[in-house]
């Protein structure tokens, strides 16, 4: 597992800074989601990022904008890191005719063109031969462009797993395929469900180059991801990372986690990448606590206004029900 | 008689077989120690141990297919499709094999394979997540398909199934899990392609299963102050169904309406309405109506939401319509 | 008129999409080296380059996933999908992901893609290769369907489909292959969502779809011996379909049968009959007729196969039925 | 690859003829099969096994009468070396009541209950989670059964394939996965649809043991499968095995064959697993000619008799139609 890195040399002050803003923002996000569900704002599914937020925001920081996001149904932190706004992000969560898909695919699937974030989608596995379509046409059309391709542990058990893996493997396509693992399946360990131990060794299956790195670790993430977007962005072919992490919540609101022990459970927010990094930050000299401090407050802010603006945004129009069916 | 949950009803009907039947187990994604995504089955990972609730990985072809095998082989397996918008990924094990193994085989197998799964829409669970297609399994030889809308039902059909020997999917609502009914202590059973009078009436037929049925019946109470009396049939089977019942009862009335969840177009409210035209068509009066969801993947706003589906109220509008009101 | 065949002219379609459209290539299984398996793409790769010609591997879910995929990032991808029996393993992807890109985007983004397969029984195939269910496809907000024919309708409908921006299903017939057609050489275009009337008559409004087009119109020509004079309409289109070319047929004839090779339960023809008698009830002189094939996973034996799907005969007792002769 | 056999020690004589005298014939069936069709008599798909009788013959010497055979629609000799009638398949082929399934299958679907052949499928994949639960109830009633479950390479492309991998290892069920790999899917090398240049390693996956074998090798087919199923009766969990091959006909009756170049079909039949087995009998004075002659001439007349058992064998009646789509 890749858990060190050599990246305070080339990285600035700003970027260190903005990857804790964007935890702490995308933290803060699901914390707010998670009461305004507990308040019947948001319905439906509603699942929680909390825990995983170095693995968004590590990820992100090595696209280009014009590279395609493409992940599941627990997206707001992958969504937040790409740069879309809370705001958009809320309002969707709220129904609202402001959200990222104007309130008709609501938190599990939220899409944005204009940032590349090009869809969470609800079926395990069934994002990846997407993914896979996007990066064909980026190749086909030799654009430069890569496509990240999040998937949970849970995905790696879906035929459609194996059959973009393959096919995204044959035709090299510039895929980069990050597994989110938290260990879990919504109950399921995945040492239960998955034969293979070394989840990123699934990867030797199609002569994939693969690699683990710790999802706790923001820099690591950042690292990680960077060395191998360039190396898919110069044509070597698709990549699987796997990216060990924990979700800190159950599996979506309506889980009482049963299934989980206590210590386990205290054991990983040991880990809490926020945590973590800002005693990095610290240490380092990086970051004096004000200046993080005053972080925290703006991001508060922030989500304060998300959150108005998700409650006093329009519903759609009755009309919204009978649009984008098809285009005409 | 004892009031128990749709949920309960199909927990005890669970029970009930893992009990009496040595050769039937569970199996689906967190059956076990998660309790199952609705709570269905809740407990019974300690009462009947890992080797009768198995939870399964994410993979529900395998799941399917690995039931029919086990099917094939004597045992009496449940499989759990979390919902029915997952056997997308399945069908092909469900259509193009439980349901051939034992015609192709010429009858010398067959797969008394029982899988449930969850359908419909309601809980905001936006377009993937909230589809009906059991009308889709209703069409396809070899399988048998129920639709239970009360917990009488439920476990009445339940103990029906366990008696047949070809696959059958075992259809829940999402909605409907906290539905109470009135469930007798006494064994009883819910014969597969028996529709039941749910409601008495002269003036229309409305004809509903599973959560339009409660819809169904909704609406003709409140048509009752418009001096309008329906008759609402539940057909808790889609195959077989009952023609029988519902023909009976609309040449008395003289006409017909069709209630269901799915889009409209080739619903299984196709299939009735063009039954009733062609074996009753001397005694309509009119023309037989449906109302059926919008034809829209499901959006997530609750407002547009609830637009979609069929509510009392469009099936009194319906009902108004047939009789020209 | 040049006379091509059926396969002649969804190749021609083809070939015109590929020279006219950069963006066009066609991924399926052994569509390139061995030139498909109803030799439609025979040649193409040497014309137009493994680029253009994609043999992909046996993973139909990945091959419609990677085309909805390709098709968001402004491709125009052709999936072949070998038979529609196979799609079944694609249904997640068809139905819970393309139909839905728009709708569940907001608009955002949107997968053109042709999906194209190929439908039907009557090549002693059995039950796993002879199903139809294009109906179901045809059910599915999102979704286009088109079904033609003949070759004029293959080519004329094909071009139609390149010019939409959702996804379309575009299902040829295994048994149509070799029929022959005139096809101008001339460009035209035939729209998606309306009806051919392939014969004029007045006694009965008979409505089909793909290879019970011929089926049907064997039917009226063999019923003009007894002086029945049987109007054939050819949806060609199932969603949409043409409801309005229907329902004027039928309010002229005031009889209707519909012909379908899938089975009855749940067919396109129960959603055509419902139709026309709740549009048109008040000129229906009988009920709405249904011709379907035979409720049995598909044998293998030729004689049993051919009595499971309508023939001429079939469909002109029907006529009889309807006629009451 | 697993070429070389210490089988001699423990083979007698008898079982040595009887290995040639199936392949012979399966041959002999596939060639009255082909000719049968080119007459009109069979008809829809038929895929011959010529080439790859070694496979067939070899593993099912090892099985017990309890053990379950499933396959794909490339089948009759499967069938056949599981013991089933020459007579029954072909009849079969004939679309006959007399045949395996009473003309109800036909050649893609042979099943026979009473040598627990359970069964043809003419889906690529969709055999394997069928196996996988022939092997779970034989695990759930503790049963002295296996599955051998046949697949080509072409099905590994398949998602049903890695699911039923998976599920498998992670019950450890008594299933021996074996591969015909014949290095094509139709007309599609599998060197250009299948990312994983060396087959077995697939297992990998799923940490499940496995093996290449030359399934052009009778003697090395039988010797490893037998070890192989010993293992997995012992309650070792499932395996797979890659057994190289080679078919010498095209696809199916109506395959041209373009796709490959008469110089590679060359160079495989050289291998015909018959031939080699022939002269590796008389080399090591297993037979002598005339033993072979005559189980050559005794083939030929079954096979005749096959063939006029076929056509005159009666039709299904007209009320088959409707049997056996439900118990009642
Ligand atoms: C095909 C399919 N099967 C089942 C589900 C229900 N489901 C939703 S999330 C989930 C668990 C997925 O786990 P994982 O991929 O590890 O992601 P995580 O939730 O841990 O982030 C399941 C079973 C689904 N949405 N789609
Ligand atoms: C799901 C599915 N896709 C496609 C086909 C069509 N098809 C039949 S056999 C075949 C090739 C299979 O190749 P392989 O598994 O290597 O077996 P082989 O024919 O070489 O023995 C294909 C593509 C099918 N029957 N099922
Ligand atoms: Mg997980
Ligand atoms: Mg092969």
């Amino acid at each position: 597992m890749i858990t060190s890195y050599k990246i305070v040399e080339h990285l600035d002050k700003k970027a260190l800074h903005s990857y804790y803003r964007q935890m702490v923002l995308i933290r803060t996000f699901e914390e707010r989601a998670g009461e305004q569900y507990m308040l019947g704002k948001i319905r439906g599914f509603l699942h929680l990022y909390i825990g995983e937020e170095a693995i968004a925001v590590g990820a992100m920081a090595s696209l280009k904008p014009q590279d395609y996001v493409v992940t599941h149904y627990r997206d707001h932190g992958h969504a937040l890191a790409k740069g879309i706004g809370a705001k958009e992000v809320m309002a969707e969560l709220f129904g609202k005719a402001t959200g990222t898909t104007k309130g008709m695919g609501g938190s599990m699937h939220i899409f944005d063109r204009s940032h590349n974030f090009a869809g969470g989608y609800a079926i395990v596995g069934g994002q990846l031969p997407i993914a896979v379509g996007l990066g064909l046409g980026a190749s086909y059309r030799q654009e430069d462009r890569i496509v990240l391709c999040f998937l949970g542990d849970g995905a790696l058990q879906e035929g459609a797993f194996h059959e973009a893996m393959n096919m995204a493997a044959i035709w090299k396509l510039p895929v980069l395929f990050l597994c989110e693992n938290n260990l879990y399946g919504m109950g399921v360990p995945v040492s239960e469900s998955l034969a293979k131990k070394d989840i990123y060794k699934l990867a030797d299956a199609y002569d994939m180059p693969s690699l683990q790195v710790d999802g706790m670790d923001v820099l690591a993430m950042r690292e990680v991801t960077q060395e191998v977007a360039d190396r898919i962005r110069s044509g070597n072919g698709p990549y699987f990372i796997e990216a060990k992490t924990y979700r800190f919540r159950g599996h979506s609101m309506a889980d009482p986690s049963v299934y989980r022990t206590k210590v386990e459970e205290e054991r990983w927010h040991m880990k809490d990448p926020i945590a973590a990094y800002k005693e990095w930050l610290l240490e380092h000299h990086f970051a004096m606590e004000a200046e993080l401090a005053a972080m925290d407050l703006s991001v508060e802010k922030e989500m304060e206004e998300a959150v108005k603006f998700a409650e006093e945004s329009p519903n759609p129009t009755a009309s919204a029900l009978y649009e984008n069916v098809y285009a005409k | 008689m004892p009031v128990i949950t749709y949920r309960e009803a199909v927990a005890r009907a669970l029970r009930e077989g893992l009990t009496e039947d040595a050769g039937m187990f569970i199996m689906g994604e967190d059956v076990g120690a998660y309790g199952g995504a609705y709570a269905v089955t809740r407990g019974m990972l300690k009462e009947f141990g890992p080797r009768r609730i198995v939870d399964a990985p994410l993979s529900e072809a395998a799941i399917v297919g690995a039931c029919t095998g086990a099917a094939m082989g004597g045992l009496h397996p449940v499989a759990e499709i979390m919902t029915i918008n997952f056997t997308l990924v399945a069908m092909d094990q469900i259509v193009n094999h439980a349901a051939k193994i034992r015609y192709m085989s010429g009858g010398q197998y067959h797969a008394p394979l029982i899988l449930r799964t969850v359908t419909g829409g309601g809980a905001q669970l936006a377009s993937t997540h909230s589809q009906s297609f059991e009308h889709w399994f209703a069409s396809v030889p070899g399988l048998k398909v129920v639709t239970p809308a009360t917990p009488y039902d439920a476990l009445g059909l339940f103990r029906a199934v366990r008696e047949e020997e070809d696959p059958v999917l075992f259809i829940e609502h999402i909605l409907l899990y906290s539905a109470r009914g009135e469930v007798p202590d006494e064994r009883y059973t819910v014969p597969i392609g028996k529709a039941d009078v749910k409601r008495k009436g002269d003036d229309i037929t409305i004809v509903a299963y599973s959560r339009m049925t409660p819809v169904a019946l909704a609406a003709a109470q409140a048509l009752e102050a418009e001096d309008i009396d329906c008759e609402v049939i539940d057909l808790r089977s889609l195959r077989p169904w009952d023609k029988e019942t519902v023909l009976e009862s609309v040449k008395r009335t003289g006409l017909g309406l069709v209630v269901e969840e799915t889009w409209r177009t080739g619903g299984f409210g196709a299939e009735v309405a063009s039954t009733i035209q062609e074996e009753a068509f001397d005694y309509l009066d009119g023309p037989v109506g449906r109302v059926a969801g919008e034809e829209v993947p499901m959006p997530y706003n609750r407002a547009l939401e609830q637009a979609a589906i069929p509510s009392p109220e469009k099936v009194a509008a319906g009902v108004r319509k047939a009789l020209n009101r």
